[in-house]
């Protein structure tokens, strides 16, 4: 084996510490060799090792009778009846998105569509997270555009839907935006596949595009032995190539139908490397490789850089034996690179060949268990004090939703979902704009609802309330529609975990996310961790981006946002009174504040409003449905209004606290009057508070005298996102 | 009706589109892979949305060259009816079966959302289920559906009465605000000279189901089941 | 050999992305520029050593694929 | 003054396009191509007439706008 030395540099910009380099030495008893190195600084990075989030995610609630695959496969797995199963995950890619915005985001939404239907599922449902920083700071609106077009280019070219997602600005993202990608999959229950490596003598195979040298360790630049041809060499941006993609899922799809997969892993982060190694050690077994088969995109590739390269759009299959043939007439038939590159083999080792020398002998189970883990220091978040509602400026309302609905936080996203294709699969029946998005369960009469949701303005005033809120956010939303919410998937955004005070909000939000979880039987099934998003010490606010998925088992009593007509009653259900002000839109948006505790979230009250509200909605009772989010109750009727194009009379509601507070659990209903006096008994029955707030009527929305015609909020609500991007930079 | 619906590798609304077929033929819709050229006994062929072989090039150039087409030229030649949705408008544009280009839209970005169409002719097999003026809702999703073709031919097809369906108001106006991609004369659907090929920007299989929020695009399936019973 | 193509848009046809750079620029302060047209730029590698030959091969393969010539025209050049 | 703007991808960054196009040509029965790289080329015109600052002007556009320096190469050139 060529040992060419590793210096005190090469480990140092492979990003381990010295105490990570003494473990290496003593797992391996020798010095590793150079692509070793990158094996280990790879397999043991924050990405893939998970060494400062392990011991807190181990807390998360899992479990449930429904799920079938928690954490730690490619994506979670639930149970969705009639034999189903719905697969889902989110995944970053904020780093790449900021240097690159549009490969940045679409090789994110790439990269986790690879990882559902790795697991047999086909994608029927995109959704973006995004964060992007102050609209005034001057790459924003580049930022902005690189990434919608990006995922665009993208999820519009391989045929899925994106269906929804979030969008918001403020400065602490200004260094470090977050394009945060999720995927629902479906499958048959009887056909999920697997990662776990077995059958010693089974076939090692490489399938979808070759690979070059995208994206590789920026070791590659500062190691002396790749100096020579530095230009040619340079660690490069990663391309996405949806069409290779879709061809991909469909090739997969069609070997997956065949008994010929024994298990089988998408080359995401850390490509070859994390996918081999982690087949083999789930399988308990070895692997050995001949690295010269790997299909090259580039001349004179070496061993390191192929097991580096992150090229988008590869699998790697574990077939069972004698099944190579049938699996390479199917990747032939889709025009797409097939290679068998090795065997599993049971000596528990990772063994590389290139051209029959021995370039890399690892031993898999101890380097896994080895893999560190820190417990690291943490201090609480300093709580802040509640915000009477009386220290804060009261403005005539009509002002103050003029602007809360013309702000960036709550300007309508059309500009961004329009150019997403979110009708393809024609299955979508909930279309972006409203609380969850829905997809049919194609041929069916049921569907999933999505949302995804985090407020990090609450998260960063109180991490434990914040993530609770989070989770409570996505499951509200499902509810809103008609869904049974029943499991989440996480993507935990943060700044520098060797910071106490970052770390302290990684542990209180995902203490937070926990107790939601628990408290409304609605488990994490999948999830990813994004640390580090910090530039020049300025972090990100902590952003545990949520996204929930949940059943509407009839798709005649899906619910939607709109008034639907004049005349009908206005409800309010949840929480009588309200009128939090503290970490408020309102606050921030007319008074220049941001501070005050958040928003706490009573489960047991959001379980009781929710169950009520979903119940009433199954009954056929309400007419239209929208839980109460950013800007509280003003905002959430003028946008039922402006969307159903119906205006309302309101009364028994007055003072910026009501009208604009933050109250959690709440949610505007509408009822035709002959069901007003049923719907009533019934809240009362499950002591749910109801009030009657209004009428729908008019093209105004009016309360106490004064009113704001719907075209006139119309056009700042629809106006800004269209007028800012327009804007010359 | 027989219908087939033409699966390149990379299209996407192959399975919509024959779902709303069967919907209203009550029968299989019969799915052509893009190598055969051997094809069945067909009334209708789609040629469907998406992105053909990944549309890098130019939209549906590469499409347009595959073994398929050629067959579905002759077949055209012969009188069988063909529907260009989308991406299957910019191949049949390209194989030369409907007259134009498409272009980049105007606004240079992908669009998604429900349009309003004027019918400006009901003597096809396509639209004898509308009338001539009437507005119909109807999904589109594209970057790269601006009409285009020069004056002489514009002039001709209009002389003609081969534009299908053009952009419009909720109240059939022809306007420029109506027009979601910059096409010339707000075409969003052109006929050939005997009427019996369709290319059309517009998505109605994504509006043929209540469910899915309308069902203006069913009609131009229920028209061609009925025509070519 | 090599062969360079260029492919543009024709007189007349109206370039909507050559529209958006210009405009593009100007907010970006480039007042003097004016008539951009956005074309593409194929490189292709070729067997073979006859220049004219492999000329007149690259013009076939833009009439049939490479170019739309209801709007575009395109220019070959082969080096080696 | 006109100036003609080439701009291709660097070296080593994956050419989907290029990549869908060579496979194209050799569906085409175009069989002795290899190493289809598609980049952009654009044209516009610039008022002055001092063609060393014009071209500085226009690779200044290339860095600002015109390019995608991540992954893409650009070159210049003016004429009268
Ligand atoms: N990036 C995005 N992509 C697609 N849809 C989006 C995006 N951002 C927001 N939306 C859609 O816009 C609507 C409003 O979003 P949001 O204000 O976050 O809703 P809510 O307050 O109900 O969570 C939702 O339907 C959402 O799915
Ligand atoms: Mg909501």
């Amino acid at each position: 084996m060529t040992t060419a030395k590793i210096t005190a540099a090469d480990i140092k910009t492979h990003g381990l510490s010295n105490d990570e380099y003494k473990k290496i030495l003593e797992v391996l008893g020798r010095e590793p060799n150079l692509v070793e190195l990158g094996i280990f600084s790879v397999m043991w990075s924050e990405h893939c090792s998970y060494k400062s989030s392990k011991k807190w995610l181990k807390t998360l609630p899992t479990t449930a009778p429904w799920v079938i695959c928690g954490p730690g496969e490619n994506a979670g797995v639930i149970d969705i009846g009639e034999g189903l199963a719905a697969i889902f995950k989110m995944e970053s890619h904020n780093h790449p998105s900021f240097i690159e915005p549009y490969q940045g985001a679409a090789t994110g939404v790439g990269g986790i569509l690879r990882d559902v239907f790795t697991m047999g599922a086909r994608p029927i449902a995109n959704m973006n997270a995004l964060r992007f920083g102050s609209p005034d700071h001057p790459k924003t609106r580049h930022l902005v555009s690189g990434v919608v077009a990006g995922i665009a280019g993208y999820g519009n070219c391989v045929g899925v839907p994106t269906v929804g997602g979030e969008v918001n600005f403020h400065a602490s993202y200004n260094g470090n935006i977050l394009v945060n990608a999720m995927t629902v999959g479906l499958a048959k229950q009887d056909k999920i596949f697997y990662s776990a490596a077995a059958g010693a003598g089974n076939p090692v195979v490489y399938v979808g595009s070759k690979t070059g040298r995208d994206g590789i360790h920026g070791a590659t630049m500062a190691s002396a032995e790749f100096d020579a041809n530095s230009e040619e060499k340079r660690p490069t941006v990663q391309v996405g190539d949806p069409f290779t993609e879709k061809l991909l899922i469909e090739a997969c799809m069609e070997l997956m139908a065949t008994d010929a997969i024994q298990s089988i892993q998408d080359m995401g982060a850390a490509g070859l490397t994390s996918s081999s190694f982690e087949m083999a050690s789930k399988g308990g077994m070895g692997v050995e490789l001949e690295m010269e088969k790997v299909p090259q995109r580039e001349e004179g590739m070496t061993p390191y850089e192929m097991m580096l390269s992150e090229s988008q759009e590869r699998m790697l299959i574990i077939l069972k034996p004698g099944k190579e043939d049938i699996a390479r007439a199917i990747f032939e038939k889709w025009e797409l690179d097939f290679a068998v590159i090795g065997h599993l083999t049971t000596t528990g080792r990772m063994i590389l060949k290139f051209h029959g020398e021995v370039v890399c002998d690892l031993p898999i189970d101890p380097l896994a268990q080895a893999s560190p883990e820190y417990d690291r220091p943490w201090t609480p978040t300093r709580r802040q004090s509640i915000l009477e509602a009386k220290d804060v400026k009261d403005v005539a309302w009509p002002e103050a939703l003029k602007t809360l609905i013309g702000c960036p936080d709550l300007a309508s996203r059309k500009w961004v979902y329009e150019q997403y294709d979110h009708m393809v699969m024609a299955d979508t029946c909930q279309r972006p704009g409203g609380d969850a998005a829905v997809v049919r369960i194609h041929g069916s009469n049921r569907g999933l609802a999505i949302s995804t949701d985090v407020t990090p303005r609450y998260v960063l005033a109180d991490p434990l309330e914040g993530g609770k809120q989070a989770v409570a956010e996505t499951w509200r939303n499902i509810t809103a529609v008609g869904g049974r919410p029943l499991a989440i998937t996480d993507n935990l955004n943060f700044g520098n975990p060797q910071k106490p005070e970052i770390m302290g909000q990684i542990v209180e939000a995902i203490k937070g996310i926990g107790e939601a979880c628990k408290g409304l039987d609605y488990p994490v099934i999948s999830g990813n961790v994004s640390l580090y998003n910090e530039t020049d010490g300025n972090p990100i606010m902590p952003t545990p981006a949520i996204g929930g998925v949940g059943l509407i088992d009839n798709l005649d009593t899906m619910m939607t946002v709109p008034f639907k007509a004049e005349k009908e009653i206005i409800l309010l259900a949840g929480q009588a009174g309200g009128g939090w002000l503290g970490q408020s839109l309102y606050l921030r948006e007319i008074c220049g504040q941001e501070k005050g505790a958040p928003p706490p979230v009573d489960l047991l009250h959001e379980r009781r409003v929710g169950d009520f509200v979903r119940s009433m909605i199954h009954g056929k009772k309400l007419t239209a449905c929208h839980d109460l989010s950013d800007g509280g109750l003003m905002v959430a009727l003028a946008e039922m209004a402006l969307s159903g194009d119906v205006g309302c009379e309101l009364k028994n509601v007055a003072g910026h606290a009501r009208l604009f507070g933050e109250d959690q659990g709440r949610y505007v209903l509408t009822v035709k009057t002959s069901d007003l006096a049923g719907v009533k008994a019934a809240a009362t029955a499950a002591n749910v508070a109801l009030e009657e707030i209004g009428a729908t009527g008019g093209t105004a929305i009016a309360l106490n005298g004064a009113s704001v015609a719907l075209a006139d909020l119309r056009k700042l609500h629809e106006g800004w996102f269209p007028g800012y991007m327009a804007r010359p930079a | 009706m027989r219908a087939g619906v033409v699966v390149f590798p990379g299209s996407n609304c192959d399975r919509d589109v024959a779902v709303a077929l069967s919907q209203s033929t009550g029968k299989k819709t019969a799915m052509i892979w893009h190598r055969d050229t051997d094809l069945p006994d067909l009334d209708l062929i789609v040629v469907p949305g998406g992105f053909s072989y990944g549309d890098y090039l130019r939209c549906g150039a590469m499409g347009a060259h595959s073994p398929v087409m050629q067959e579905i030229k002759r077949r055209a030649e012969k009188g069988t009816r063909v529907l260009g949705i989308c991406n299957g408008f910019q191949i049949i544009t390209e194989a030369g079966l409907v007259p134009g280009v498409l272009m980049r839209n105007a606004g240079l970005k992908y669009v998604c959302k429900d349009v309003f169409l004027r019918v400006e002719d009901s003597q096809s097999a396509f639209t004898a289920r509308y009338n001539a003026g009437q507005i119909v809702r109807i999904p589109i999703g594209h970057g790269e559906g601006n009409y285009f073709a020069d004056d002489e031919t514009l002039d001709r097809l209009e002389g003609e009465g081969l534009v299908a369906f053009r952009y419009a108001t909720p109240t059939g106006e022809i306007t420029l605000d109506a027009n979601p991609n910059g096409s010339q004369r707000n075409i969003a659907g052109v006929f050939n000279k005997s009427r019996t090929v369709l290319g059309m920007m517009p998505h109605p299989e994504r509006l043929s189901d209540p469910k899915l929020g309308g069902t203006d695009g069913r009609a131009m399936f229920d028209a061609l089941v009925e025509t070519l019973a | 050999m090599k062969a360079k193509v260029h492919i543009t848009l024709k007189n007349g046809v109206l370039d909507p992305q050559g529209k958006a750079v210009e405009h593009a620029l100007h907010g970006q302060g480039f007042k003097g520029v004016s008539d951009v047209r956005q074309g593409k730029f194929i490189e292709l590698k070729l067997t073979g050593s006859d220049k004219a030959k492999a000329k007149a091969e690259v013009e076939e393969m833009c009439k049939k694929l490479l170019a739309n010539t209801v709007i575009e025209n395109f220019s070959v050049e082969v080096t080696d």
